[in-house]
């Protein structure tokens, strides 16, 4: 250790007025897995995608080997050795493993293609660094452990010497995680630097040499990371710039009947793949019914059938006494069920439209939203301007389009929403995904306060901390099926072994 | 609804300045007593078929006529319903006769022509008339009879063909007249007919007419318009004998168009403006001015260096058939549909 | 009789798919990479009469060509740059090309040649003689009689099919149309692949129109194209973006129309109307049983910005 | 297809001024054109301008030709609002006038009667076709571009056997077209010596209608789709449903168009009747920013571009090719211009979640 192989000094980005990164310096030694810590919005995104040459900063200079050097494309950093494994894969899922590695090629120039070179080499990385990686098979076929491999292969086949990992763990189990932990060392041993994006403090402390916080797009620390020494408080500290308690003290819920019944219901996927397998439980009102897993197992399937944007293969859906196996969006709607979507910006709100019209999506029909033939503005912006209230959403006018919101306010602008009609049930699906710290608190504290009410509440997580602050229970999802159903007084590591597949017999301690 | 009155008040301007633009400027106004034509034409001016045989017709009448007459010609007067604001814009300027050269003005010019008795007006085919209008037309059956007398005697294989644009009345007798002076000559000859449906696209009566040639056809006569050209050079490209309609087409293809029919617009056109200049236009009630080959309107095309290649027969067959058309021996039958 | 009249159809078949078929060929390479190019028609009319003028002048019918593929590539850099810089939306940007391109068309030819007592000729593509080849009984007529512009079309199926399958541009065209995102990220420039794929398109188109004006006619007329611009989208949708179906299916096409007219011809008494109409509700009908698995590059029509996720 | 430019607007000077400059710069280069070709651009564009507005009976057929283009340009903006692109107004159109003319010279009612069932059957005829169109859509997921643009031609090739087949005139002298529909039933003239019809009337009627329309939660339904279609379905909106209503919709405007103008200009059916119409009315609604009342004065612009271009044809001898020309530029204008636009609105206002 010792030589820093990349150096950024000074690095700005501004989108409209907000700064994603003010004034950012960063510094990477050559042989070392360095963490890029912060909340989600800190700017450690954009200040990789700015390495990358993703985004053109405002202000600032990279040095690589000492060298300034100006990245004005992906290519040009690759040429640079620089690799990135994003968050959301960057693969055509209608092409092979060997056609999407080829993609990146740029060291031959001949513009012919040569598959069997490729798949050679994919086989030798493969073996070298322990990465199991089917040449021939097709992206949409793999899983996503084995996607983010290829990602990596990928990577590693540029001669990268710099690899940055955007949040690679959020979308493993805990086992592929600790694989992915392997493969890094691996890597740090053939002198690979590697960044890796994250915001879990655990992660970065098993792996990380050196680690640096970034909080509302300013630097706000840097420490090397001795594993023995360094405390998990003292970095959060760091990150969201006070005390955060482990320990969320909540009133016990008083859980009363049930409100959504689902018997063995099976679901396939878009690919006609068995997303949900016999699937069994019930949600209570007043109580919050936490659905953990990893992403990808099933999940957003169960959003859709229980929201009606899914068809069921078999099985039962009953709400309140009703059979709502069959029923569509429409009818589920009225039965006073609301929705929080996973994917805000692409299912859950129009973004080219204002605050007023995105809070009566789903009942504009309705009165005093329409009036007679036609609809009435003024009761939309009074209902509005409530709304903006109730739920503190940061703004100056109804009228303001939601893609001007911060997606926080997006966030509440959503809850006000489904709330406004006083839902039985309501299912949330990755309700602080991508929120600071500020409105992660207050959209947890709505669900509680939601469900001491006596609504039922059905929220979808990966985020274990969230779902410890405030499930009632927990129902972990592996693989579609129900690893089991579970009190928070069992622990996260438990939790977090059912995820992974493992069932309580095998699970070791 | 600022915003609103905004463009109100900008479209208000607009037509203001119009307005003011137009009082500025007059068409321009030939010498006071030419007599001023305006001729309609649907395709356009050098399609080498219709249009174009009027401009001829038109362009000679002006060379004749020489200061009496002042011709303004207007292209591409295809959509229907551009036609009547187009009669309108010339009756109302001060035009004493206007040329529709086609069927499709003949509603128009009859609404037209009831608002301006003191306009004249000429329709290119049709059948209604007022006292300000007249009708010129050919006797396409005469020249279809002719040109299938030629074709069943040149034809080699005794198959022939004739290629059309759309399946209208003029155009239908003269394909049914053409192959009853091709029956006159060979009755067992084998005809082949085709239509491409509309007037413009040359290729398809290209292909069309290659189709006919690969199965054995050795003439074609086509019925003319812009798919004309097409028919001519199928016939270059395959070798073969073509008959061209409306103007001679020679020189597209000179060793294959054999003959032709020729039309002379200038003698209907002539007598339409004598009788206007007498002042005896308004005043009879037969207000059909025909192409015949009669009247020298319709002529056949000549021979050029084919009345030495093909059967002196054939060049006596189509004169002998002229010469009973001319002096009402032969009689066509009206092939109405 | 049959066999003739099945030599003649075929041959027909041949000479009428040929426009179709390379301004389709280019449509794969603008469609995978996704962009729905409307302005074909306009492209293949300008670049027809580009074609005639530098022929009738240079008295040379490859400067002809080379002038249309030229002119092809200029017109549709005006198409790529409105969807591809100016992210326009494509359908309206096509329609309006091809409304200034027939309109353009149309007004230069009376600007360069006036009004003529006929109109201009060339000596257009002269159909080759192969020797042996063309001789052999059947095969040969149909086959090896045409001119050059048919066998340049059937060498570019073979090209478009090598590249797009067997090159690294091709590889690149498909990702760009499927996930312009994780291209971007992979180094390769989107709106460079997209503009060289629509500008190829346009190459094709020129190449097109240049085989109406000196390979089929020898001259120009206004509504040469006749549509037949929208017939090569509809082809390329129909032949699932594959050059070697594309073939299949602008013969196809050529095929009914070359039909119809032989039929009508020798006299089959249906309406010519509705045989004309054939071919236009044939792709409607295959669009609509193939469409449902026919899956359209992910990112058609859809333009692509960094900033937009 | 998700499209970035159209965004539809409220309509007000600050939002018209783009669409001003986008002509301006039009004329501009149809000037270099013009120059180019030896023509006088003054001659051109002052007999433009006059032969559209110059005196009454020029200023009646500008707003004679806005009529159709207007309504056909209602209905392709409603398609387009819902994202679905419709581009077979012609078609649409020549489905209305077939149904229209057919009721009036085959059934023998009286006037009035006749009129309200060829306006029914007019609605009707564009309500199915435009469902049949909607349903490709939303149940075989067909392409909409490609079946519209098809059917564009399968339409003409129908009227063109129907006018020189079975609907013939027996009396017409074997001439493409049908026989005309009694004058009773026309649509009364509004000014003597012009063409200008109380059809006019049901044009502004048509504009208010869709101008409410766009008030009513059917009317923001069908621009949920068009924004999110995933936003639609999870609010509970039937998509497939809307789909096919707004295709019928958007048909149904064209096909009372084909009405319109059957009862107000023709009078019967004859080949090729809706020429350009069609892509026209695409220009228009765009121009009009998807806005009926944009629309309407669009119509009005592009209407008087046209017979004006006539009248310029006339009179200064310049082919009416460039007024096609000019229509193009107008539109490539416009879309350059909207881009400046959105360049505007993310300067003003635009944060992102780095």
């Amino acid at each position: 250790m010792g030589e820093a192989i990349l150096q950024m000094k000074g690095i700005s980005k501004f989108f409209g007025d907000m700064a994603a990164n003010d004034n950012v310096n960063f510094s990477l030694e050559k042989g070392t897995v360095h963490g890029l810590l912060g909340e989600n919005g800190a700017g450690k995104t954009t200040l990789m995608n700015v390495l990358f040459g993703l985004l053109k900063p405002d202000g600032g200079t990279i040095f690589i080997e000492g060298n300034p050097v100006t990245i004005h494309s992906p290519a040009q950093a690759m040429e640079l050795g620089i690799g990135m494994v994003h968050q959301h894969f960057m693969l055509v899922p209608t092409m092979t493993v060997t056609e999407n590695v080829m993609l990146g090629l740029h060291l031959p120039k001949f513009p012919l293609l040569n598959p069997s070179l490729v798949k050679q080499r994919i086989n030798e990385l493969s073996q070298q660094f322990a990465l199991d990686v089917d040449p021939d098979a097709l992206i949409s076929q793999l899983s996503v452990g084995q996607q983010q491999r290829v990602e990596i292969i990928t990577a590693l086949y540029h001669e990268t010497t710099i690899l940055i990992l955007d949040e690679p763990t959020a979308v493993l189990t805990p086992d592929e995680a600790k694989e992915l932990f392997v493969i890094l060392r691996t890597l740090k041993a053939h002198g690979t630097s590697v960044v890796l994006i994250s915001h879990k403090l655990e992660e970065i402390i098993a792996i990380a040499d050196e680690v640096t916080v970034l909080r509302n797009g300013e630097l706000v620390g840097f420490t090397k990371i001795d594993k023995e020494v360094t405390r998990k408080e003292d970095l959060s500290a760091m990150m969201v710039g006070r005390e955060v308690s482990f320990d969320f003290k909540k009133q016990k819920g008083t859980s009363m009947h049930e409100v959504l019944s689902v018997r063995e219901l099976c679901v396939n996927n878009e690919r006609g793949v068995q997303a949900l397998d016999h699937m069994t439980f019930t949600v209570r009102r007043g109580e919050i019914l936490a659905i953990a897993g990893v992403d990808g197992n099933g999940q957003k399937e169960l959003c859709e059938v229980l929201t009606g944007l899914r068809q069921p293969g078999s099985g039962a859906i009953t709400l309140n006494g009703n059979d709502i196996t069959q029923a569509s969006p429409k009818q589920i709607n009225e039965l006073n069920v609301a929705y929080v979507p996973e994917d805000r910006q692409k299912s859950g709100l129009i973004m080219d439209w204002d605050i007023s019209k995105n809070l009566v999506l789903k009942n504009f029909r309705k009165k005093p939203f329409t009036k007679g033939l036609f609809l009435s503005k003024k009761e939309m912006d009074e209902a509005a301007e409530q709304a903006v209230e109730a739920f503190k959403i940061k703004t100056d006018q109804v009228s303001t389009l939601v893609k001007n919101l911060s997606g926080g306010n997006q966030q509440k602008v959503i809850l006000a929403r489904e709330l406004a009609t006083d839902p039985d049930l309501l299912i949330v699906s990755h309700p602080t995904r991508g929120l600071d710290i500020g409105a992660m608190e207050y959209v947890r504290s709505i669900l509680i306060a939601k469900r001491n009410a006596g609504v039922g509440v059905l929220l979808v997580s990966a985020d274990l901390e969230e779902i410890f602050q405030t499930a009632d229970r927990i129902l972990v999802i592996y693989n579609g099926r129900v690893m089991g159903i579970v009190n928070p007084d069992v622990g996260i590591q438990k939790v977090g072994q059912m995820m992974a597949g493992i069932t309580t017999g095998e699970a070791h301690a | 609804m600022k915003g609103m009155k905004m463009l109100l008040s900008i479209v208000l301007v607009l037509c203001l300045a119009g307005g003011l633009f137009a009082a500025g400027t007059k068409e321009q106004a030939p010498a006071n007593d030419a007599l001023k034509i305006a001729v309609l034409l649907p395709g356009k001016i050098d399609d080498v078929s219709w249009n174009q045989a009027l401009y001829d017709g038109m362009r000679k009448i002006e060379k004749e006529m020489g200061d009496k007459v002042s011709v303004t010609y207007v292209e591409e007067v295809y959509e229907v319903a551009d036609i009547e604001p187009a009669l309108m814009d010339f009756a109302s300027n001060g035009y004493d006769l206007i040329f529709g050269h086609g069927f499709q003005f003949m509603e128009p010019i009859i609404k037209v022509a009831e608002q301006f008795p003191n306009v004249n007006f000429a329709l290119g085919t049709g059948y209604k008339t007022l006292p300000n209008t007249c009708v010129y037309d050919i006797h396409l059956g005469q020249g279809g009879y002719l040109m299938g007398v030629l074709a069943a005697s040149i034809s080699e294989t005794g198959k022939i063909g004739v290629i059309g644009g759309a399946d209208v009345s003029e155009i239908y007798r003269g394909h049914e007249s053409y192959k009853l002076g091709a029956k006159s000559i060979n009755p067992n000859i084998e005809i082949q007919e085709f239509y491409t449906g509309d007037w413009r696209d040359s290729a398809k009566a290209k292909e069309g007419a290659l189709g006919m040639y690969d199965s054995g056809v050795d003439v074609i006569w086509h019925s003319g318009d812009g798919i004309g050209l097409g028919a001519v050079n199928a016939a270059l490209d395959a070798g073969k004998y073509v008959l061209s309609n409306v103007v001679n087409q020679r020189v597209l293809a000179p060793e294959n168009v054999v003959s032709g029919i020729d039309y002379d617009w200038d003698t209907a056109i002539r007598q339409i403006i004598d009788e206007i200049l007498a002042g005896t236009f308004n005043t009879h009630d037969d207000k059909y001015y025909w192409l015949t080959v009669e009247n020298g309107g319709l002529q056949v095309a000549d021979y050029g260096p084919f009345a030495d290649i093909i059967p002196q027969q054939a060049i006596d067959n189509v004169e002998k058939a002229r010469k009973s058309l001319i002096d009402g021996s032969l009689v066509l039958p009206d092939f109405t549909k | 009789m049959t066999l003739d009249f099945i030599i003649s159809l075929l041959g027909g078949t041949l000479r009428t798919s040929t426009p179709i078929l390379l301004a389709a060929l280019g449509q794969i390479y603008t469609q995978k990479s996704g962009i729905l190019d409307l302005s074909v028609e306009g492209t293949m009319t300008v670049s027809c009469l580009a074609a005639f003028v530098a022929a009738f002048y240079s008295q040379s019918l490859f400067i002809g060509m080379l002038v249309a593929v030229v002119v092809g590539l200029m017109y549709s850099a005006l198409m790529a740059f409105l969807c591809i810089t100016i992210k326009a939306n494509q359908v309206i940007a096509g329609t309006a090309l091809t409304m200034l391109g027939t309109g353009l068309a149309s007004f230069m030819y009376r600007v360069i040649f006036g009004i003529r007592e006929l109109p201009p000729v060339i000596k257009s593509c002269q159909n080759l003689d192969f020797g042996f080849l063309s001789r052999i009984p059947i095969i040969g007529p149909i086959l090896f009689t045409h001119n050059i512009t048919i066998y340049i079309a059937l060498g570019l199926v073979v090209v478009t099919w090598f590249v797009m399958n067997k090159t690294v541009f091709g590889l690149e065209v498909h990702a760009v149309g499927e996930y312009p995102r994780a291209a971007d990220s992979k180094g390769i420039k989107v709106s460079v692949i997209r503009y060289a794929s629509v500008l190829l398109g346009g190459m094709y188109s020129g190449l097109a129109g240049a085989s109406m004006s000196l390979g089929f006619m020898n001259t120009y007329t206004d509504h040469m194209i006749a549509g037949r611009g929208f017939i090569a989208i509809a082809v390329v949708v129909f032949a699932r973006w594959s050059p070697v179906k594309a073939l299949g299916a602008a013969l196809l096409f050529g095929g009914a129309n070359t039909l119809q007219m032989r039929m009508q011809s020798i006299g089959v008494d249906i309406p010519n109307q509705l045989l004309q109409a054939l071919p236009y509700i044939l792709t409607v009908i295959v669009l609509l049983g193939v469409s449902k698995h026919v899956n359209f590059p992910a990112a058609f029509g859809v333009p692509y910005s960094r900033k937009d996720n | 297809m998700r499209n970035l430019v159209i965004k539809q607007a409220r309509l007000g000077i600050q939002n018209l001024l783009p669409s001003l400059i986008s002509v301006l710069l039009a004329c501009v280069v149809t000037t270099f054109i013009l120059l180019l070709g030896g023509y006088s651009p003054v001659a051109a564009f002052t007999n433009l301008f006059a032969g559209a507005f110059g005196n009454p009976y020029r200023l009646s057929e500008t707003f004679v030709k806005a009529i159709p283009i207007a309504v056909i340009a209602l209905g392709t903006s409603v398609a387009f609002r819902a994202q679905l692109w419709n581009i077979g107004g012609n078609s649409q159109y020549t489905v209305g006038a077939i149904v229209a003319v057919a009721v009036n010279i085959y059934l023998d009612l009286p006037p009035l009667l006749l009129f309200l069932l060829s306006f029914l059957a007019a609605l009707l005829a564009g309500l199915l076709f435009g469902s049949l169109l909607g349903l490709m859509k939303a149940k075989l997921n067909a392409n909409e571009v490609i079946t519209t643009l098809m059917f564009d031609y399968i339409v003409a090739f129908l009227l063109s056997w129907l006018v020189y087949g079975p609907m013939m005139d027996p009396e017409g002298g074997g001439f493409p077209q049908t026989a005309l529909i009694p004058d009773a039933v026309m649509f009364h003239k509004l000014l003597a010596g012009t063409r200008l019809h109380t059809g006019l009337f049901v044009a502004l009627v048509l504009v208010i209608l869709l101008y409410l329309f766009w008030k009513t939660p059917q009317g923001l339904t069908i621009n949920m789709v068009g924004h999110s279609k995933s936003v639609a379905k999870a609010s509970g909106i039937n998509v497939s449903k809307t789909i096919v209503f707004t295709m019928a919709l958007s048909a149904a405007f064209a096909a009372l168009a084909g009405w319109i103008d059957a009862l107000g200009i023709h009078g019967r059916l004859q080949d090729n009747l809706p020429g350009t119409l069609g892509s026209v009315a695409i220009v228009v609604a765009l121009l009009g920013r998807l806005h009926p009342i944009g629309i309407a004065f669009s119509a009005i612009f592009f209407s008087a571009l046209m017979v004006g271009g006539n009248t310029m044809q006339r009179f200064a001898g310049i082919p009416f090719s460039l007024v096609t020309i000019i229509q193009g530029l107008v539109i490539i204008f416009v879309i350059c211009g909207s881009v400046f636009e959105i360049a505007h609105s993310r300067k003003q206002g635009g944060s992102h979640d780095a």
